[in-house]
């Protein structure tokens, strides 16, 4: 039996990684789970230099999901290298890097920086966050600076890059073909929906950010569709992921067109989802006599 | 740090809306210092998408218990969960307070609501006893007082309405006490935000230092998600330090109230 | 204490309806709620012509969610008027005909045929229903095609028209815009999130149409942030709805933006709804002293 | 058509994963006609957005009672809830059977799993005892057997595994009864879709009328949402009818299998 799949030349031990932002830099996890037997960690997203982040509160729980505004704290790419590097160079299962910056420059910029690091797995491109006014989601709802970042990237580095894709577009189809020909290797799908709670007793929103995105359950059905339509128009593999609490979940991802998946929220909740999940795939192939994993991918029937 | 599916032991009515839960947990029990809390995932909340943060308060054998108040859905649920029913349980976590050394100063510490079960083990293990201040809107928010005094420390009661001890807020009776003696003391507290503000003030100006466990608002509790960050004075400047990790125990001073909303 | 708000030259003696297509045509609920004590009852969508709708399953439950898939089913123009008019021009309070067309003619076809009836309360353009190949959501996320849809009803009727927004866009400003430019009365935000759910056992979309789309309380967060962004771009009242389950939901989305509020999938777990969420607005006013619901509308304190 | 909350008699378990629930509904249990179903809201399914529709299947009374099949998040909380527990119901709903007249046609009942609870009030309630025909995989889907045994009617059992009764698919016997005698016979079906088309076929062949219990995946349950629907023969063409409110019992004439999936 195979679970190992494929993202550009990076071969994945198995198609369940963690989703960046809710597995911290991976050693905080470490006490509470075997690291080593993910397909690969992915680290919260980091630009160039050291990033403070939003004001609190960061983070609010609405139904089956959850709104975060955490405005991508982070260590910058020297401040990573410093801190956390030595231990995640050490695992035997590839780190994936989630990347951003406010320019197109910065972008390929912590891309070369990372390629010369060596020892990388691959570079996810964030240009979805909702939480930042520069940088972000500017990024993934426009076509064309979306091929950019993506080609400039690509011009500095041979490792995989992934573009993370912003869910809050009227179609998903554009930008994913435009990430596929700007040379991305793969496509993320999805980041988290803007969003907003506000407190009714006090009459303020319930994040200092006032918005948010919004990640968790909620957003599966959601997600579900996008993966189903950006696998429609690109060849490059998915890595589908919003809401996904168990193996049930990542099928239905992989069904819709996903070789990969990512647990995100559902780690704050029960961290051990992510093996969980990889226990229950294999055995929902062993009941299935399912020979390799990529068998599931795209196998829904439709007639659309 | 481990996560532990674990039995409720009992899970009764305190005082109002406040609930003593003890559960059977082998391996964390052994391994809990004061201050540190268990981050709860209560199974039958559906549509929940976290786990809930409580201070340890008691440590007995192979078992830990948790004071809390019943404010929402999680706690709500978990109030109606009886004996023999499982949680989810992942602690002990968080930097907690540091404990008194024989000779030191002596323990002052300071309480607000729940706050005061996040402070018995300290008591419990300091070998120094000293003062605890305590205070609460209402008689029914003077939580614990008989352990504390069992425990052989000096428990000064304050409530707002006057209903039980001293009338008015607990930093009143404290600044008696700092202003009453020029040993060395040193402040430990926990409670509402505000009164953690009040309490790093009195500690600067009375120049004693003081621990502050911190009440943020927590996501992951383990220090992945960056949620819980409160801004903490480094090198020259500041930065966000996670709560549930850094934290929930500051040294006051480090402590930027100005930037912190 | 006055609950009564406007709407164009409507006047509502409450901001609560219900949701068009989880109401039916009013006369299903009547034996189970006092429909009088709504601020108004709207229809399930109308074209002209009679609408068989989709093939089932046509709805299914998700994550604090449903998705549905109905494809619009009505009795066309003629069929709505002898079927149903007769009760619901009997109603105290006023009916709002949600309706649709495949061209911006039939739009406004639609909408002169009501406007000649006499007694509608107002008409609520469907320029976003996800669940239909022509028609629909085309509308709702093209500017142009939205201005001259309004325009076009705008011209046959004085009767008072509430556009009804997609979600489905990357920025609802300029649709809000748009509609309030080209003479609509006010908005309504938000129509259901396009989405899909796979039976992994069947490999089959769990809707015969594929993708439908998504309500209930996992879309609150995305209404309101929507509510609230189109709130400060128009003068024209909105009609805020997306999971609304109580008053509190009700209030959050007033308190973004919105004048009045519609429940939707709610009705469908409890249809006392509307009128528990009616009664606790009253309670809410009175504990703390408001005298007119319209100081509730956009008073959520934010800086941005 | 009524909402009331109800309160649970008993809710015990029948056979394998099937329960029976009692509940008091004063109100709605005289109004109801057999074939009719209530729509229940499970009070503690937190992230559910739909009440489960169940036939009726027995009324004493004030009570009600439903015979159910715990298959999914719904019905497994229901089958956790004791008496004295509360649910909220919407019934009597649906346009049900035809109750068979005096000296009528002779009622041939057709039921598969809990198709059988459904069909319980329309035996009872009928002045001409009859045949029924009950089918399942194994012995544990053959349910309340002996209560249409007590109302004096001729029971017929069939599994597919022969655990009970003869072997074989529960059409078996009925054509076999339909072929015996030319007598005037009125068949009424309720169960699997899959059994309902055979059904209806059996009975146009053998040109006797049949009423089928339509099993539609529903939403509102009273007619407003559309998502119920099947094809149902008008005027010369077809239209999608509501099998909550024009169902969920039709003419088996009036079914367009052949659209419907
Ligand atoms: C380190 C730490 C230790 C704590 N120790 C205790 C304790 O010993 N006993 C105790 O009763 N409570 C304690 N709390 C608070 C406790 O976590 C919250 O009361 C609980 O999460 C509320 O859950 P709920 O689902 O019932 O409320 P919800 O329905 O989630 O919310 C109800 C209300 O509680 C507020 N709330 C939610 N989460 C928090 C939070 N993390 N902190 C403060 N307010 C919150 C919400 O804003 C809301 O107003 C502690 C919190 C932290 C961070
Ligand atoms: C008119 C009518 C009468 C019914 N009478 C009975 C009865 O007397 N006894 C009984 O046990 N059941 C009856 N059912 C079926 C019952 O409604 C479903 O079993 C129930 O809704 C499942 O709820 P759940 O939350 O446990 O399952 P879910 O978790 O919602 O789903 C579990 C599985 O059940 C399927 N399912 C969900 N809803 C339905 C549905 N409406 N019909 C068929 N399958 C469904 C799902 O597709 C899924 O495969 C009836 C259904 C209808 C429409
Ligand atoms: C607290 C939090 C922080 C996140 N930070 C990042 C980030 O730094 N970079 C990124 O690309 N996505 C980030 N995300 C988005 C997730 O990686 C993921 O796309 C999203 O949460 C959907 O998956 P889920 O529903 O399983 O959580 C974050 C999500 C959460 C909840
Ligand atoms: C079953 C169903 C049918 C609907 N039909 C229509 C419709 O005909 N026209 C329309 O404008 N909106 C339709 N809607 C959208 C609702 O009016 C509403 O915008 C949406 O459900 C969000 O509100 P809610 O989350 O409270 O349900 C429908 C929604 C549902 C669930
Ligand atoms: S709660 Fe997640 S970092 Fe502290
Ligand atoms: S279930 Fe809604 S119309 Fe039948």
């Amino acid at each position: 039996m195979n679970l190992s799949v494929q993202i550009g030349k990076l071969t994945l031990q198995n198609p369940v990684m963690v989703a960046s932002g809710t597995f911290g830099y991976g050693v905080e996890y470490a006490q509470l789970l075997d690291l080593n037997q993910l397909g690969a960690v992915v680290v919260k997203g980091i630009r160039l230099h050291p990033v403070r982040g939003n004001p609190t509160p960061r983070t609010v729980e609405v139904a089956s999901g959850l709104i975060n505004a955490i405005g991508l704290q982070g260590p910058g790419v020297d401040g990573f290298i410093k801190k956390y590097w030595p231990f995640l160079k050490k695992l035997k299962v590839p780190t994936i890097i989630n990347i951003w910056g406010t320019t197109v420059d910065e972008y390929a910029e912590v891309a070369r920086r990372f390629d010369t690091l060596g020892g990388v797995g691959a570079l996810e491109l964030n240009v979805s966050c909702p939480n930042i006014k520069e940088g972000g989601a500017q990024f993934g709802t426009d076509v064309k600076l979306l091929s950019r970042v993506v080609a400039a990237c690509r011009k500095v580095t041979e490792l995989p890059l992934i573009t993370k894709m912003s869910p809050n577009v009227v179609s998903i189809a554009p930008y994913a073909k435009a990430a596929e020909d700007a040379g991305s290797d793969a496509l993320a799908v999805t980041n988290s929906y803007p969003a907003m709670a506000i407190d009714i007793e006090t009459r303020k929103p319930k994040l200092a950010n006032v918005t948010g995105g919004l990640t968790g359950p909620c957003l599966k059905p959601i997600a579900i569709k996008l993966v189903w339509e950006a696998a429609k128009v690109v060849k490059i593999p998915i890595i589908g992921m919003g809401g996904i609490q168990n193996a049930a979940d990542a099928i239905e991802f992989m069904m819709a067109g996903a070789t990969a998946v990512a647990v995100g929220t559902a780690n704050f909740y029960e961290p051990q989802t992510p093996l969980q999940v990889i226990a229950a795939i294999r055995e929902f192939m062993q009941q299935r006599d399912i020979q390799d994993v990529s068998e599931i991918t795209g196998s829904v029937q439709t007639t659309k | 740090m481990l996560e532990q599916t674990v039995q409720i032991v009992s899970n009764e009515r305190d005082t109002d809306s406040h609930f003593r839960l003890v559960v059977r947990a082998s391996r964390i029990a052994p391994l809990i210092q004061p201050g540190q809390f268990a981050h709860v995932r209560v199974l039958p909340m559906k549509d929940a998408v976290l786990r809930r943060p409580f201070s340890i308060f008691q440590v007995e054998g192979d078992t830990f218990s948790i004071l809390y108040k019943s404010v929402g859905k999680g706690t709500e649920v978990l109030a109606r969960m009886g004996p023999g029913k499982e949680l989810s349980v992942i602690a002990p976590l968080g930097h907690g307070f540091t404990v008194p050394k024989r000779g030191g100063e002596t323990p002052l510490l300071v309480a607000g609501g729940y706050g005061m079960a996040a402070m018995y083990l300290l008591a419990q293990r300091s070998p120094q006893k000293g003062i605890v201040f305590v205070g609460g809107r209402r008689h029914v928010d003077i939580l614990c007082e008989k352990e504390f005094q069992a425990l052989g420390w000096d428990v000064r009661v304050t409530t707002e309405d006057g209903s039980h001890g001293e009338k008015g807020l607990v930093t009143k009776p404290l600044q008696a006490e700092l202003k009453r003696s020029t040993a060395r003391r040193k402040l430990f507290a926990c409670g509402p935000t505000g009164m953690l503000k009040a309490v790093g003030k009195i500690a600067e100006e009375s120049r004693v230092p003081a621990e502050l466990s911190m009440d943020e608002h927590m996501c992951c509790g383990v220090g992945v998600c960056l949620t819980c960050v409160i801004p903490v004075k480094a090198g020259d400047g500041w930065e966000y330090q996670r709560t549930c990790t850094e934290g929930p125990v500051f040294d006051s001073r480090k402590i930027l109230w100005e930037i912190a909303k």
